[in-house]
């Protein structure tokens, strides 16, 4: 079994460096074939690892070899495959090996297919480090993997100029990379101040040795660390304040929003958080503040949602809001719930970018589902595909998102925050409406795209049955909730619906499908028969608030980065006018001396000699002082 | 009574003398003369030492001064016959050709 | 003043007034010697056998006069030929000539006193004559330097080449008894050879003897390595410009090199002033020194001088390498 | 009392002597004070029972470094006064007084004889020689054998440097072939 963990985190980095082998050369599809198979082979290995811990209730740790022995400090190589590692190793795997195979497709006439893999099965490995690490440095090992490879695949074409805020408004994919990485790094630095709070009052950084001293640590001393890895998680799950990135991540290639969404990069918050419950679970504020973010954030971003014309802004916006739904989750203190709405949001989600990847490539990169309608005739895989993505999304019966995602608004009702419970549940509406407002503006109505000329096709066969496993899981994945139930608790606190609860179940359950089917019909009313713009909505304020992100973007850039530019200057001028003039004038005086002295070369032995007794002397007379010193 | 101070001080004048030649004289032979002497000053004040202290390490120290001295003055003086051969004088001011 | 005082400022006297008288004998020596061999008379008319022609050159030579060339340096000049006759003397002190006895009470003013065999037992004795005799380059060296002649110079040219060079066998072939002897002492050399002629070193060190007798050769400016004053090359080398009273210190500086030589021989290969048999160790002695002595007469008369660079070939090719090689195998055979 | 008599003789003639070299016009004047100067140090070693060593400055300074820099100068007219700019008295005056008083003041006042130990102690049941002989070839036998090393590489450096047409012997070449390089 030690040898399958191996496998498995290995298979994406052999993967990585075969395909760094080529990355200077011209396209090669046996790249893309061979690293979709290793990432398979992981896949596969995950898949029989979380078999055999399901049927044995074994854990199995190894420790690949002492990475760090200093002092006090010994940091291991080691790696666990445990009920929520497992979880998230199957979930990550398997969702990337779809986008590795549906990349062979979409990346099809890019000149960089090979880097692109190698990329791309980095990013896989990093986030299996970071899933599987037995302590907290390896995660943060996996962390900072992640970002750096977030960092390549947003900015994998790098060569686009950057243009205006009014054109594109993530202006261009290398701005967008560095905002990503930037805002990562920010909230990385909250994070090492969790796992240095951590190290410094237990000693250790191993997952088991943190969790069984938590009883002996002050409730400060946890809230401190509490709050500090949840801002880590802010930056990487993209929580307000710290949401913008994710939006402007939609510059890079369609498989690796995918991928950022569904499985390796944005989970990885939640996944702390998951991880770190028995931290969490004694930092009740904390767990409260974490949990009214996430509510804010569902709601937020939904709202974003509402208004947006570009057709992977809005799942990306929704992205935003399902992890707030995560977050909720986790805060109310239902990590498990949280967990399983991470999994099976992530097959559809991974479905709907695949799906939206698919019209894109059809649509010849067009993007602004305005200029789009009625291409179900032209694509009617891709439009099965998004349909059913955008009802598990929604939340119908019996599709996965519904069980999840019932589950999180039940647990706000369960422990009495109706305020929480009440938006969760506009919130849920308000998903059911811009999912379908984006499936029928595309699928549905006026054939738009004539006038801009577009021809749209289906995309190839191979990559629309590559996406199926995604389909199946998006539909059925939330049967198996009784079972995870049962899997999972090995390992994270039950929670359960108390009574009261259990037989209103049923109630909130119809309110919320009320609400989703709600949502959908009046996105059917208002889009179906095709786009009416009226001028006086989109004139309104709230509409122009809304798709303009709340002018946050405007906001960040006009109170942050503007200051901190003109900040930047300063300190340059500083530099120029005060070291870089200290440097220049050591030289300077240097060379003025060297100048002045070079008189004293004068090629007389007997000067030089003249000199040498000199020095010789002073010597003397230091040696004589230190004497009397002495 | 001769005490180990008459030595040492002794040995720093001679070396005071040979100082004052290497200061003074500009022609290399006379320059090998008082680095001679600053050599034997030195030697004067560590077989002294050896003997007021009972340490034979001075006269080891001396032997290897002398040893040094045998090496100066061999490739030394084959130094001073080229410079001579080729530039007919010994004198250091006339043979200040590396100036700054 | 105690016994031992009063010996040694005998002994000092016999040595100054002896060693002296010899070098004016030895040229009487000499001249008869060569002479005979090559079948002529030699000095016949002062005196019996010409007995006198010692006082009458020693009246001539004192009673020259003391030419001082004009460019010369007058001081080196007149310093130059004591420097030859001092060392000479000065490395007489550290050598034994007879085995220390006591003068009779009966002898007025100086009975009782114990003369010593040397005058100042140092323990580094050998080493110490070396060191005295390598100072009398200086002599000859100085001299053909100060006299402002080229005959001069070359010859001091010769003198510094020739003598470090030889010095360097003299030393090297030396080295072989001392390491047999274990000591530096020449007392020490004599001691260790008190029992009969089986016991002289000269049959345990018979290369290190030839060497060193070669090596003094050279050492003592003697035929065939007689290059410093050579007339037939270099008029009269370092001593051209001599004359008078300081020309005689040369020559008494020389033979009592010579005296010097055939002493250390004696002592170190020869097994010194030990008794044999019968006979009393202090003849013996004499008959030894007086038979090296007459040995470098008859090398001048049987011999030709050799050039400059054969003579540096002899030293530096077949003379140190053997005295290395011998030094070498005499470590090894001490080690076994 | 004989060491002290011997000791203020040896001083005042050995700084005598320095001081000629040091000061003198010729040449010849230097170099003889300066090998005299050599001996009376060599006796100032025979007076601190260093035998040995005043043994080896005998041979080795006195006749042979010495020598060597008499043969040197056997390349220029050492008769002649030489004609060379000395550096203004006062300023040397005072750097080599200055270095003599520290140097005095050092020696003859501060130096604490608590502080020095012997790490090599003399052997008196050995002679110096004997003791020398120890001590080199013991203690100090790898500095011994580099010294050896120096003095090799300086033999064939002096060699390299001074004698480039060594092999060819002037006396061995005939006569007209001779006269034929002179006419070159």
């Amino acid at each position: 079994m030690e040898s399958l963990v191996y496998i498995a985190l290995f298979a994406p980095l052999v993967s990585s460096l075969f395909a760094g082998l080529f990355a200077m050369t011209p396209k090669k599809q046996f790249v893309g074939v061979i690293s979709s198979l290793l990432l398979f082979v992981s896949f596969a290995a995950s898949a029989i690892l979380a078999y055999h811990i399901a049927s044995t209730n074994e854990v199995i740790h190894v420790k690949l070899m002492d990475w760090i022995v200093v002092g006090g400090l010994n940091i291991p190589f080691g790696f666990i495959a445990d009920y929520v590692s497992v979880t998230m190793m199957v979930v990550v795997t398997l969702v990337s090996t779809v986008v590795h195979i549906y990349s062979i497709g979409y990346m099809d006439h890019d000149k960089s297919f090979n880097r692109f893999f190698s990329y791309l099965s980095a990013f896989v490995f990093s986030m299996l480090v970071l899933v599987m690490s037995d302590n907290f440095a390896g995660l943060f090992i996996g962390w900072e993997g992640v970002g750096v490879c977030s960092w390549l695949l947003i900015g994998f074409w790098y060569h686009k100029a950057d243009v205006t805020r009014d054109i594109n408004p993530s202006i261009s994919p290398s701005w967008a990379a560095n905002e990503a990485f930037i805002m990562n790094r920010i909230a990385d630095l909250g994070m090492l101040v969790g796992l240095f709070i951590i190290y410094w009052n237990v000693g250790s950084l191993q997952y088991d040795i943190v969790f069984a001293q938590i009883p002996n640590l002050a409730p400060a001393v946890l809230t401190a660390a509490a709050a500090a890895l949840f801002i880590g998680a802010m930056g990487k799950s993209a929580q307000f304040p710290l949401h913008t990135w994710l939006t402007d991540a939609m510059e890079g290639p369609t498989p690796v929003s995918a991928l950022i969404h569904a499985a390796t990069m944005v989970t990885a918050g939640v996944f702390l958080v998951i991880r770190a419950n028995p931290i969490f679970s004694v930092t009740p504020e904390v767990s409260y503040i974490i949990a009214a973010l996430g509510t804010f954030v569902a709601f937020f971003a939904a709202s974003m949602a509402l208004v947006n014309r570009d057709l992977k802004r809005i799942i990306a916006f929704s992205t935003l809001s399902q992890l707030g739904y995560m977050f909720a989750a986790a805060g109310l203190g239902a990590y498990w719930i949280a967990l399983f709405h991470l999994a099976a949001h992530a097959f559809f989600k991974a479905l709907l970018f695949l799906g939206a990847g698919n019209v894109m490539h059809g649509m010849h990169n067009e993007l602004d589902i305005f200029k789009m309608g009625g291409l179900k005739k032209a694509m009617r895989g891709t439009y099965l595909y998004m349909g059913l993505a955008s009802l598990a999304l929604a939340g119908i019966f019996p599709l996965a998102g519904f069980y999840s995602k019932d589950a999180i608004i039940e647990t706000a009702f369960n422990e009495g925050n109706l305020i929480l419970f009440v938006i969760l549940i506009i919130t849920a509406g308000m998903t059911a409406f811009y999912s379908f407002r984006q499936v029928f503006l595309t699928f549905h109505g006026d054939e738009r795209y004539h006038e801009f000329g577009i021809h749209p096709h289906e995309m190839y066969k191979y990559v629309l049955i590559a996406m199926s496993p995604l389909a199946i899981l998006a539909v059925i994945a939330g049967w198996f909730k009784g079972w995870f139930n049962g899997f999972i608790i090995h390992m994270l606190p039950n929670y359960e619906m108390s009574e009261h609860t259990h037989h209103l179940a049923l109630y909130i359950t119809l309110i919320v499908s009320a609400f989703a089917i709600g949502g959908i019909i009046l996105a059917y009313i208002k889009y179906n028969k095709g786009l009416v713009r009226s001028e006086k909505t989109e004139g309104s304020f709230v509409y122009k608030l809304l798709s303009n992100q709340y002018y946050i973007p405007v906001i960040y850039e006009a109170m942050i980065s503007k200051p901190y530019a003109e900040l930047s200057k300063l300190a340059w001028k500083a530099d120029m006018k005060i070291v870089d003039a200290l440097v220049d004038l050591i030289a300077k005086i240097i060379y003025a001396g060297g100048d002045k002295t070079r008189g004293m070369q004068s090629g007389n032995l007997s000067n030089y000699l003249n000199w040498m007794a000199v020095g010789a002397i002073a010597l003397l007379v230091v040696a004589i002082l230190s004497l009397f010193v002495a | 009574m001769i005490g180990l101070n008459h030595y040492l001080v002794l040995a720093g004048i001679l070396f005071a003398i040979g100082l004052i030649g290497v200061l003074r004289r500009r022609n290399l032979l006379m320059l090998f003369f008082s680095t001679e002497i600053m050599l034997n000053a030195a030697n004067v004040a560590f077989a002294a030492i050896s003997n007021f202290y009972n340490d034979l390490s001075g006269q080891m120290f001396a032997f290897f001064v002398i040893a040094i001295a045998a090496s100066e003055v061999a490739i030394g003086l084959g130094l001073l016959i080229l410079v001579y051969k080729k530039e007919n004088t010994l004198d250091l001011d006339d043979l200040a050709s590396m100036k700054g | 003043m105690d016994a031992l005082m009063i010996g040694t400022i005998i002994k000092i006297l016999i040595i100054l007034l002896i060693v002296s008288a010899i070098a004016g004998f030895g040229t009487y020596i000499e001249r008869k010697v060569l002479a005979f061999m090559q079948r002529r008379l030699g000095p016949m008319h002062v005196g019996p056998f010409g007995l006198l022609q010692i006082a009458a050159d020693g009246i001539k030579l004192f009673t020259k006069e003391d030419i001082i060339p004009q460019n010369a340096n007058k001081f080196i000049f007149s310093l130059a030929p004591t420097i030859t006759a001092a060392t000479a003397f000065i490395a007489m002190a550290a050598l034994p000539l007879f085995p220390t006895f006591t003068i009779p009470e009966a002898l007025p003013l100086i009975g009782g006193a114990i003369v010593p065999s040397v005058i100042a037992d140092i323990n580094i004795g050998i080493l110490f004559i070396l060191g005295t005799m390598a100072a009398g380059l200086y002599g000859p060296l100085l001299a053909g330097m100060a006299q402002s002649n080229k005959w001069g110079i070359l010859g001091s040219a010769r003198t510094a080449v020739q003598f470090l060079s030889y010095e360097v066998v003299t030393g090297l072939s030396v080295l072989a008894p001392i390491m047999l002897v274990g000591s530096l002492s020449l007392i020490d050399f004599n001691d260790a050879q008190i029992g009969g002629i089986g016991s002289w070193l000269i049959w345990q060190q018979p290369v290190a003897f030839i060497l060193f007798l070669i090596a003094g050769f050279a050492e003592t400016n003697r035929t065939p390595f007689d290059l410093l004053e050579h007339e037939a090359e270099i008029i009269s080398g370092y001593v051209t410009e001599y004359s008078g009273l300081r020309w005689g210190m040369f020559f008494i500086g020389e033979y009592t090199n010579m005296v010097t030589i055939s002493i250390i021989a004696a002592v170190v290969f020869c097994g010194g002033y030990n008794d044999i048999g019968f006979v009393s160790g202090w003849l013996l002695f004499i008959l030894k020194v007086v038979f090296f002595f007459f040995l470098m007469l008859w090398v001048r008369a049987a011999w030709p001088h050799v050039r400059p660079d054969q003579m540096m070939w002899l030293c530096w090719k077949v003379l140190m390498p053997l005295a290395v090689v011998n030094v070498v195998i005499t470590g090894i055979i001490i080690m076994l | 009392m004989f060491e002290q008599i011997a000791f203020y003789i040896f001083s005042v003639l050995t700084i005598g002597l320095f001081l000629v070299t040091v000061f003198s016009k010729n040449v010849l004047y230097a170099m003889t004070s300066l090998a005299s100067g050599m001996v009376l140090i060599a006796g100032f070693f025979f007076l601190v029972g260093a035998d040995f060593l005043g043994v080896v400055q005998l041979i080795v300074y006195v006749g042979a470094v010495m020598a060597l820099y008499a043969f040197g100068m056997m390349f220029f007219n050492v008769t002649k006064d030489l004609k060379e700019k000395t550096t203004s008295n006062i300023w040397v005056m005072i750097v080599g007084v200055s270095v003599a008083l520290l140097m005095t003041l050092m020696f003859g006042g501060v130096v604490n004889p608590e502080a020095i130990y012997a790490s090599l102690p003399i052997n008196s049941n050995m002679t110096n020689p004997q003791a020398v002989g120890m001590a080199l070839f013991t203690k100090y036998l790898v500095p011994f054998e580099v010294a050896a090393i120096m003095l090799l590489i300086a033999m064939i450096g002096g060699i390299i440097l001074a004698g480039k047409k060594m092999d060819t012997s002037l006396t061995n070449i005939e006569d007209e072939e001779l006269q034929r390089k002179d006419v070159k």
